[in-house]
This record gives structure tokens, sequence and C-alpha cells, in this order.
């Protein structure tokens, strides 16, 4: 079996330190070895974006990116967005726009939109469906969440 | 947007923030794939690639030999089942089916089958071995289409399978046969109907597999505890019938096993029965540890759900005036590799909308060489929807009506008897067809070519069924709710808001929680649209039970008759003014006895049924024959809405699943049985870019069977939108599809032949 | 009386008849009354005392918990219908 | 999933060293959005994965007046975004923003998109239409060929053990020039191109004749195709609606589609016609400076 690796990585602003083999993926890494169970698996192929993490500031799909390739990288993940105990808005316009149902899409929907929003403070409708076109749910049928997300970035717009 | 009776409520149609939203938006939730009890172990499957073939042997020794191996089972390692039937909550069941389903026998009878598992101490390690697993197969012809499945010369998939429902003394009865059972309901005089007919139409339809399309894959880990005692912790429908179909499928006392729901990543009917916990309770026994299967997405596809591919003829005779007198229905719907399609509801509702005088429905349910079907979302419903619906459409088009006057003047109301002869009782057939047809939308032009508008209606029983909540009042004027209905969609706060409403207190004073087989009361699954009905009244019940506990403790802590108290407005008042709130008595009843806890119970065996109308226009690329939908406006007999945004939730995801089965949903099989898309890639759901928003029309005609007058929401929604789509389309380019999904290439082959 | 409807692929049990007055307090005892009319129905029905499995009995419009148990009053109907399950 | 090594050399020669060694066995990491999901299905199973996002001559992204740099590990999402691109390299942008969605972007690099040598890939037309030049690195110095030389079959391209796709060039784009890829999808996103068209179109100066014309066409062939024929039918013309359809008509007779869960071959080649119609009109508003009227998936 290929040698473990140490990989050094920045996880929702901590240093972390983590073992693992060149072909657990990201996801598994966060899932199986750190017990970062917020991020989830719906698909593993790169088409459903329950594994959405952001990678540099941007979102990837987990699930297609090995965990060694975190070396040197900053990492968030779902847990990593509420500060302090305090809901990040995009948090807050979910819960109060019942944006989620069963809720196993509801991370990556997060992630994504956080990645939204700070490219894309004032997204049309258009532009927020294009954009979490990569992430599917199944339960909801998107209204709700398109809704909130755009409520969200009303929100984060008038907080500045 | 709200229509319909209302009364004064407190909490019942307000919108508190759910329960379990915080865990949910922080990824604290626990779902079933996020277990890990100490010591776990992988587990992965060998599932068959043939779609039908005999297994002649299994050798599993090289698995077993590679070192992290823990375990391997396969179908000996399962107790003998007999011919047993049993009852599972939701229907009955052939025990030796469902458990050649988990395992395969002498047989495999789809592409997916599962044949092997293996424990080990990493999932690489577990795969690696599967790969080592050798099986010798001698391949079988498939069946894959449900018309070849009924010939008589066609490959028997079940030995054992006879027809059940033939008229007596049908010789065909003793035959093994693909056709597990026939339906026939009967009513009126059918030919004198079609003799007064002035119209006649007849055509055919064909729908194709879909699958309920769940986020979250399969999952289950248990621990065979060296006491004899199982725990599985997975994602359900149902823990109780998780709990009973694992106990059987063993053949241990289900007091043995204790099934721990898990948060569910979505279910809409095909997470009731169970594939996993039996193969993990075997490995685990095996292994001692316990040990975690999750299913990868390809075997989701391939060896779960799916709702059944069918064929539907059907004949409709119309006067010229515009009533509809007579039907005659031919359904035969695909039970995938074991009998049990939704036959019977799927001819129950295809004429449920209407007042027919005349009609009858005969269906079949077929054996094929595709994944064991399963409840999806108002079961058999939406593929009858899709039949009646656009004939009727295609009647009012060439008669120049309304299509929403048509179902107006012949819509289903209460005194109709249904073809499958019981009386309607109130229903809100006609009210959601009136909110369409006075909605903005319907009475907007619709401007710009190859558009169209279409509407339809769609009708769904919805099941009462077993439900029981305990609620034990907490001294500080908190009640904390214990159910055992698993919460998809919000249901833990629809079911807490009715104990709150009943109580007089507020929603946020209410902590519900779902419990395990071991502490919670016993409960059917969470489908049929029932939960928020049946498990709602439970609370009602368990709220009243307090309020009597109550009463006697308000008495004794202020020592007088409790005759004389009295519990109104969230709290109890006595002799000489004499007032103490919910909150201000729960903090004494430490003096006064200890703790109150209410019980509620509630065993309807069904609701009132639920009725949607739909209204939906498209656009159409007549050079590619792809249809885009432009906007959508849902109607739907809700009863009461307890939180109208998780019923309005209820209908945009059921109108969306709907427009993903109209569009572009199917399993694609090649000729040797294989599902060639089984990705999300191209097993094609809706993203978000697909659809517009979903309006939704909320029509509240009370249930008299629930003291809140809830409906069921859950399914109904799914029913009206191919239809209405496929009627859109005519409107759009004059092309009349009768077969789903209604895809780019379909479109535009009708488009071509017209020109 | 109770008027016990006869699906329509066991008419045949009945020379034709769609629906049969029956006798009895129960849906049970509705049964055994038309067994007495008409035998052969208790066999498709029931199953060592009990209802057969996937069917389910309507009294009016109510699909009845307490299948053969169920009490019915004299202007009552009654259905013999498939199981239903929901997704 | 497959048990395998993993490398991450900072230099193009000890990539190369390490892809040369393990002759066939060593698959190069770009985005990975194929790779690793070919990897867990089995579809491939290399014993070493060679990380190549941390040399520098695969992040090279540079435009100026001889032409355009586009190193193979540039993101999608680099590409879609990059001022020079979107003005004078539209159809690689077209292509860039319609690749799986966006966390797929954020991953896949076009140059990998070519080294996958999907039938159906997105930017692969595009590469071809503007005349893209692959730069190969080998162990004994660097080998260069059209783009549409590059892909052989399904899955298959020119790419020797040891050979590593470095860089793709395009010439500068000539005055009254534009471009445009389009797809055609069941979905508006998140699919496989049933067929996917890009054309390159550049007019005279009084914007009316063509004078010269590229058109590549996607997912009707066992790799994606310059379509010459259907080029030769606009040059020296000006863009009449029969001159457009017999460009199409072209187009349609070089096309041997096949029939998959993705589309018929008969739908396919429907598609062409109607495909590279919409495209030509669309890179040829483009060079005459027009804005395009184009939404992705509709």
């Amino acid at each position: 079996m290929a040698k473990k690796r140490v990989v050094q990585t920045t996880i929702n602003g901590d240093a972390v330190e983590f073992l693992c083999e060149p072909r657990q993926t990201l996801l598994e890494v966060l899932r199986d070895v750190l017990n970062l169970t917020g991020t989830k698996e719906g698909c593993a192929n790169g088409n459903c974006g329950s594994c959405t993490v952001l990678m540099n500031g941007r979102p990837v799909t987990s699930c297609l990116v090995l965990g060694v390739e975190a070396e040197g990288a900053e990492i968030r993940t779902i847990e990593g967005v509420a500060c302090g105990g305090h809901l990040d808005c995009v948090q807050q316009a979910f819960l109060e726009g019942a944006a989620l149902q069963c809720g196993i899409c509801t991370p990556g929907f997060i992630m994504q939109t956080e990645a939204l929003l700070a490219e894309n403070p004032q997204p049309t409708e258009e532009q927020v469906r294009f954009h979490l076109a990569g992430n599917l749910c199944r339960c909801t049928g998107y209204d709700k969440i398109v809704r909130a997300v755009l409520a969200a970035a009303e929100k984060k717009r008038a907080n500045v | 947007m709200s229509i319909g009776e209302k009364r004064e409520y407190k909490v019942i149609g307000t919108r508190p923030v759910r329960h379990d939203g915080v865990d949910k938006v922080t990824g604290r939730a626990q779902y079933g794939a996020d277990v890990h009890p100490t010591g776990m172990l992988f587990g992965a499957m060998l599932r068959s690639p043939h779609a039908h073939a005999r297994i002649k042997r299994i050798d599993t020794s090289r698995a077993a030999a590679l070192p992290g191996v823990r375990a391997v089972v396969t179908s000996a390692d399962l107790p003998d089942q007999g011919s047993r039937v049993v009852e599972l909550g939701e229907g009955a069941v052939n025990m030796r089916h469902l458990s050649a389903n988990v395992l395969a026998r002498d047989k495999v009878l789809y592409k997916g089958h599962a044949i092997a598992a293996v424990a080990a101490d990493s999932i690489h390690i577990a795969q690696e071995a599967v790969n080592l697993i050798t099986v010798e197969y001698q391949p079988l012809p498939p069946v894959l289409d449900v018309r070849a499945a009924m010939k008589p010369d066609a490959a028997v998939l079940n030995d054992d399978v006879r027809t059940e429902g033939l008229e007596p003394g049908d010789p065909a009865a003793n035959r093994p046969t693909n056709v597990a059972r026939r339906i026939l309901f009967q009513k009126g005089d059918v030919a004198a109907g079609f003799q007064s007919a002035d119209v006649v139409l007849e055509h055919e339809f064909v729908a194709s597999t879909v699958h309920q399309g769940y986020i979250e894959p399969h999952n289950a880990t248990a621990l065979w505890n060296a006491d004899g005692n199982i725990t599985v912790w997975m994602s359900t429908q149902g823990s109780f019938t998780a709990r009973q179909q694992t106990a059987e499928l063993l053949r241990v006392p289900v007091s043995d096993v204790k099934v721990v729901p898990m948060e569910i990543g979505g279910g809409f009917g095909g997470k009731i029965s169970v594939y996993l916990p039996p193969v993990a309770a075997l490995l685990s026994r095996k292994s001692g540890r316990p040990v975690k299967l999750v299913m990868d997405r390809a075997a989701v596809f391939e060896a779960t759900g799916p709702t059944p591919g069918a064929y539907i003829r059907l004949k409709l005779g119309f006067t010229k005036d515009g009533r509809l007198v007579a039907g005659d229905a031919h359904l035969a719907y695909e039970a995938g590799a074991f009998p049990g399609s939704p036959i019977g509801p799927g001819c129950m509702c295809l004429f449920a909308c209407y007042d027919i005088p005349n009609a009858r429905v005969e269906g079949f349910d077929v054996c094929v060489n595709k994944p064991r079907t399963n409840a999806y979302r108002a079961p058999g419903s939406t593929h009858a929807a899709f039949a009646i619906e656009t004939m009727i459409d295609e009647f009012c088009r060439q008669a120049k009506m309304d299509p929403a006057e048509f179902r107006i003047r012949n819509g289903a109301k209460a005194g109709v008897r249904r073809v499958d002869g019981p009386v309607f009782d109130r229903v809100g057939m006609i009210e959601t067809v009136e909110a369409i047809r006075n909605s903005e939308h319907y009475q907007s032009p619709l401007g710009g070519s190859n558009r169209g508008r279409g509407i339809a209606t769609g009708f769904w029983f919805n099941c009462g069924l077993k439900s029981s909540v305990t609620a034990t009042v907490n001294a500080d004027g908190t009640v904390a709710l214990v159910e055992g209905s698993t919460d998809i969609g919000g249901t833990r706060t629809s079911v807490a808001m009715q104990l709150a409403e009943t109580l007089g207190i507020a929603a946020e004073d209410v902590k519900p929680t779902v419990g395990d087989t071991d502490t919670a009361g016993y409960c059917d699954v969470t489908g049929g649209s029932r939960v928020t009905f049946a498990t709602g009244i439970a609370a009602v019940e368990a709220a009243k039970d307090i309020i009597s506990q109550l009463v006697v403790r308000a008495a004794r802590h202020w020592e007088v008759d409790p005759k004389t108290v009295e519990y109104v407005d969230g709290g109890v008042t006595g002799p000489a003014g004499k007032r103490l709130s919910f909150r201000e008595l729960a903090a004494t009843l430490h003096e006064t006895g200890g703790a109150v806890i209410g019980r509620g119970t509630s065993s309807e065996a069904n609701q009132g049924g639920a009725f949607g109308t739909h209204c939906v226009d498209v656009e159409v690329d007549p050079d590619t024959g792809k249809v885009q939908i432009l906007r959508y406006t849902a109607a739907q007999d809700v009863g009461t809405a307890i939180h109208p945004s998780y019923v309005e939730g209820q209908i945009q995801g059921g109108a969306v699943q709907g427009i993903g089965w109209a569009l572009n949903e199917e399993y694609w099989y090649d000729d040797m049985g294989q599902m060639r898309n089984a990705t999300f890639l191209d097993y094609r759901m809706p993203t978000c870019y697909d659809v517009p928003m979903i309006d939704t029309i909320l029509v509240e005609v009370p249930d008299p069977q629930h003291p809140y007058g809830v409906r069921g929401v859950g399914e109904v929604p799914i029913c009206p939108p191919p239809a209405a789509i496929a009627n859109a389309i005519a409107g759009a380019v004059g092309v009349r599809m009768r077969q789903t999904p209604m895809s780019p290439p379909r479109v535009l082959a009708e488009i071509l032949k017209q020109d | 009386m109770p008027r016990l409807f006869i699906p329509p692929s066991l008419r045949a049990l009945t020379g034709g008849v769609e629906v049969v007055s029956v006798t009895g307090a129960t849906v049970r005892e509705a049964l055994q009354s038309l067994e007495r009319q008409h035998p052969g129905f208790e066999a498709r029905f029931c199953d060592g005392g009990k209802l057969r499995p996937g069917m389910t009995i309507a009294v009016n419009n109510r699909f009845a918990p307490d299948g053969l148990r169920t009490a019915v009053s004299p202007d009552d109907e009654i259905h013999f219908l498939p199981a239903l399950g929901g997704g | 999933m497959r048990d395998f090594d993993y490398e991450a050399p900072l230099q193009l020669a000890a990539a190369v060293d390490l892809l040369a060694r393990h002759s066939g066995a060593a698959r190069p990491l770009a985005g990975g959005t194929d790779l690793i999901d070919h990897v867990r299905t089995g579809r491939l199973s290399p014993d070493l994965i060679v990380d190549i996002k941390k040399i520098a001559e695969l992040n090279v992204l540079a435009a100026d007046a001889t032409g355009l740099r586009l190193g193979a590990a540039v993101t999608c999402t680099q590409v879609a975004a990059h001022p020079a691109i979107i003005q004078n390299y539209a159809a690689l942008a077209d292509s860039a923003q319609i690749i799986g969605g966006v966390q797929i972007q954020n991953r896949a690099s076009i140059g990998g998109n070519l080294c996958n040598s999907g039938p159906a890939a997105d930017s692969t037309p595009s590469v071809i239409a503007l005349g893209g030049r692959c730069v190969i690195a080998r162990p004994k110095g660097m080998r260069e060929l059209p783009a549409e030389e590059f892909c052989t079959g399904p899955g298959k391209n020119v790419l020797a053990p040891g050979e590593l796709l470095v860089e793709i060039r395009f010439p500068a784009p000539p005055a009254h020039s534009g471009s445009h890829y389009r797809r055609f999808i069941p979905r508006n996103e998140m699919d496989i191109a049933v067929v996917g068209v890009a054309a390159a179109i550049t007019l005279d100066s009084q914007k009316q004749k063509v004078t010269a014309a590229r058109i590549a066409l996607g997912a009707v062939a066992p790799k994606p195709l310059l379509a010459t024929e259907a080029a030769a039918e606009l040059v020296g013309r000006p863009l009449t609606d029969d001159v457009i359809a017999q460009a199409a008509a072209a187009a349609r007779k070089i096309a041997t589609p096949i029939t998959d869960m993705r589309g018929t071959a008969e739908y396919r080649l429907h598609l062409v016609g109607v495909l590279v119609e919409r495209v030509v009109r669309a890179a040829a508003a483009r060079a005459r400076g027009e804005a395009i009227d184009y939404k992705p998936g509709h």
C-alpha cells in the first residue's frame, strides 16, 4: 500500500496536520479522518455539490479533490461558517426562509452561496440559479433556496 | 397565497423556525453516514453485472484471505423464509422475495442486485476484497418491457409467482408467470356510456422508470452485540418498519432489534424497504464489530427505488356539451424484480378526479428485470394522471372548451362514487381548479411564439395509519415531545405546533425529539403524506391528556374540587378568579405529584384525499424540441396549513420532481438490461437553473377527520406536472406527447412528423 | 341492511350481482352472511380468519383500520379493495 | 479506490521524468475532475498520480499581440474571467463557463479537458476553431502540433508515455473576427454535450464577406472534428441564410455520431445542422462587434 502522507493545511482558520493515503479524497479525509461530517457525500463524482467546500476561497466538490492536494491550502467547511456561536446571515436566511427540508444538501448550498456572495454581492435571480446549478436539491424545488440566497445578499449589503 | 375556510389559531398558520434548523445549517445534524461507533468496520457489496442470470457458484475465499478483511457474507448467511407473507406497516411483503432482494439466492434479477458483502478495516480494502469474489453465472435473457413480460412465452423471473385477482376458475391462475396481480374496477354501464358519447378518444401512453432521487444514499451501521441485541443506525422513513423488516429477515424477535433513525436525507417513498441493515448486522455478528454500509450513487439507482415504468391504454367518451360520460382503462405497471408495483392505487386514482358515470379500469402488476419498485410520491397516480389529464385537454382543445371549466363541470365532489366503489366525502378538487382559473397566472395573456399554457389536476388518497406521541411537561413550562416519525421535511415542527396550539403555548416551548424504536411509541412510516395528519392527531391527543392531568394538579395545588377547575387559553382557572398560566402551573407540579406525561395515539386508516391543480407556461424550441418552463403555479387542497412555509415547500418540491419526470428523468437501459445513466450527470434531475419560482395557492378545505382539518400535502403535487406540461407543449407547438419523459428528441420527433 | 359491494372479478360468484344486502354488526359477520348467500368469498378475502395481505376494507368512504372487526350499521356500504401505500 | 502513489513535482523536467519512468502506469493530475472519478470507477488504474499544478510552465496565462499562451493546468474559472480571452477568444470563455458547474470550473482545466480526450469535451472544439497548437514536453525536448490532431479516439490522444501537455498556444485574432461555442444539452446546465459546435469567423473590412472560418464539432465522431468542408462553404461569401445552410449541410455530411443514452445518432445529426447555423451567426455577430443574445443552456 502507498505510504501515508503527512499533510499540513488550514481548515476553518486553524492549522491542521493529518495523515492520509494518496487515494483518500478530501471528502473522505474531512469526514473519516478529521470527523468534520458536516460536509456530505451525495454522488462521489462531482454532480450533486453536497460535498462543496471552499479551497483557497473557491468552491470545489471535495469528492474530486485528493486529501494530499490540501497541502498548503486554505479549506473552509460548513463547520467554519458560523463564527463564535453566531449564525452567518446565509445560514440565517436559509433558516428563516425555510430553504431546507431534509437538509442533506444544505451545507453544500450554503458553501456555494458564501462563494457567490463573496464575488457578487448583488446577484440577480438568474445569476443565483446559474451559480447554484452544480448543487442538487430534491426536496425544495429550489424556490425557497433561491429566495433565501437573494435575501441573504440583501442583508449582507445592509450590514456593510 | 392562501384561500378557503379560515379558523382563528394562535400557533397554527404561523411560520416558526424549525426546531432542528440550526443543526442543519451548521452541519451538526447527524445523518446515517455520519455515525462512527468505536471499532467500526467499513463494508462494501458485490453486485450483479447481469440483468438476469442463474448463480451457479460463489467463491469468497480470496476476499476473506485479504489482509484487513474481517467478515464476508452471502445469502447463505440469511435464514430461510419459506413462503411467509408479512404485514409491514405499509403493506404486505413476501419475505422470501424481500430476503432474495437483500442478498440474491439462486438468481440475480437485475443489474446491481446484491450478492455478497465484505467488512474490512477501510472502505478501500473492503472494495478491493469485493473485487476478489468470483461468481459463476449462467446468463438468462433479460425481460425489460412490461408488455413483453406479460406474453405467455416470456422468460419467467420468479417461478413462485402466480396471477392473483383472475376470475374464479381461470386456468392461468396456476401457471408460473410474470403477471403477479390483476385488478379490475367497474362502475355503471361502460358500453352504454360510450354509446351515449359524441366524441370518443383512445390513446396509448408509455412512462419510463424514474427514481426518487434523494440526495443521501442508503446507509446502515449495525452492531450485533454479544448479548444478542442488534442496534442499527440508519437513514429510514420508518424506524419501526425497518426494525420489523430487519427482525423478520434475520428471524430474530423484533425486540432484539433497536433501530436508531438518524437524520434522513430525503426518501420520497424509497427509504421504506430495507436493503442494508440485515447485511450490516450479519457482518457485525461475524466480525464482532460495528459495521457501516453506505451505497454509492450507482447502487442507489441500480438497486433501489424506482417507480414503475408503465404502459397505459385509455379510452374516454364525451358528450359535445362537455360531459365525461365513459372511460375504459388498461394499465400495466412494472413491478421490477419482485411483485409489488402500485398498480392498485394507479387504478383507483385514474378516474378519481371526475364524476364519471360509466367506467372500467383493469390493471396488471408485472415483474421485469429491473430493480424491485418501491413507493414514490403518490405511487402509481402520476402515470394515470398523465394519461387522463392529457386526453381531457385534447378534448377541450378540440371542443374549444376552457380546460378549467371542463374540470369544474365534471370534477369530483362530496357524494360522487369512485370507480373503485366508495363515495367521496368533502373534498377540494373543484376548489383547486377554481383557484387556478381565478389566478393572475391563468388570467394573464401568454405572449411570444412557440409558447403554450397547460393545466392538469391530480389526486392522491393520503394514508392515516398509526402514530404515537408522548409529551412531558418540564418545570419551566416547556414540553418535551417524543415521536417516532422520522422528520424529512419539518414535521418535528408541524407536529409540535399542533401540541402547542392545543395547550395554548408557543411552538418554541415544545421541544420535539424523534426517538428510536426503544424510546418512542410505535409510528408507521413517514410516507403517504401522513405525519402532520396522523402524528399530529397523536400530538393533539397527548395535549388533551396533559390538560386533563393539569386540571387535577391545579385543583390539588389550590386545594379545591377539580370540577371547579377549567383549562382555558394556555392556563387553568379556578374558583374566586384563581388563574395560573401553563408556565406557572408547570413550576408547581413537583409539589402535587411529580411529572405530568401526556400520551396520544392515532389509528385512522386514511384521510380524506387531496387534490392539486397546476398551471404551467412553456416555450418549446421548434428546432431542437427542448422545453423551457417559463412560469408555474400550483393550487392544492391542503386542508389546514399548519406551517405554511413547509406546506408550500412540499408543493414546490413535488412540482419540480414532476417537472423532472416530465422532461428528462428516465432509466436508460441497453438491450442487455444495463442501466447506462446511473449517475446524477446522466440521470437528469432538474437543477435550479432549469426551473422558475413555483407559485403556490393553498386552498384550505379542512379534513373532517382531523381536529384542525389537516390533509396530507406531500404526495399529490407530483401528479399533475407531466400532464400539465404535455398540455402546454400541445398549446405551444401543436404536438401531443404520450410518452414520458418528453425529452428533446421525443418532442422534436413529434414536431417533425407534423411538417 | 349493510350492502356489500362485490369486486367485478368475483361477480361470477354472485351470478353477476354487484351489490349484496347482508346482515351483521361487523364486517366479519357481513362477510359470513355473504358467504351463506354466495359461497366462495371468505376463501378469497380471508386467510386463517384474517383479511388477506394486500387487501383493505372500506366502510362507506373510510378505509377501516380495524379490518374485519369494524362495526357496520344497516345503512353502511362495505368495499373490499387493494391495500394502499404512500411515498 | 485503487491504491496509487502521489507526486507533486515543481519542475517540468521532473514531471516528465516521473511519467516516463512509469511508462503508462502514471497519470498527470490537473483538476482531477475526470481522473479521480475514472480511478474510483476503475476506468483508469494508475500506480502513480503526478500532480502537475505546481509547475510554473503549466500555469502560464498570457495574452499579447502575438497571441495567447494557455498553460495546461489553468482552470476554467481563470479562463472564463480573463478579459483578453473574453474579448478575443470568446469561444474559449463560452466553453470554460459551462464545463460542469462552478465547483468543477474551479478545478478543471482546458488542457485537462483536451487530454481526457472525450469526444464531447466542451472546450476542445473551441481550441480547434481558434487554431490552438499543443505544446508537448517529452523526455528529449518539446514538440508541437495543431489541436485538431491531438485527439485520436474516445479517451485516446497522441501523448506517448512520458509526454506531457504543457500549454496551448493561440494565434492573435485577425481584425473583424469573432468566435462562439454552443452545445445542446437536455438540461440547462450540468450535462455532457449531445452536440457541441465552435466557430471562429473573420469578415472583410466591410464586415460583409467571410475571409476566413474554422468550425469544429464535438460529440458527433470518435474525436472532436475540424469541419473544413463546412468552413469552406463560408469563405469568400456573404453570410446569407443559404450560405449558412450549406455550411450546416456540409457539417452534417462529415458527422458520424453514435446512439447512446445522451442522444440518438439521428437526433445528433439534426442538431449539428441547427447548432452550426446558430453558432456561425453568433460568431459573425461578434466579428461585427455586436453583442449576441445567448444564455447558456437555452
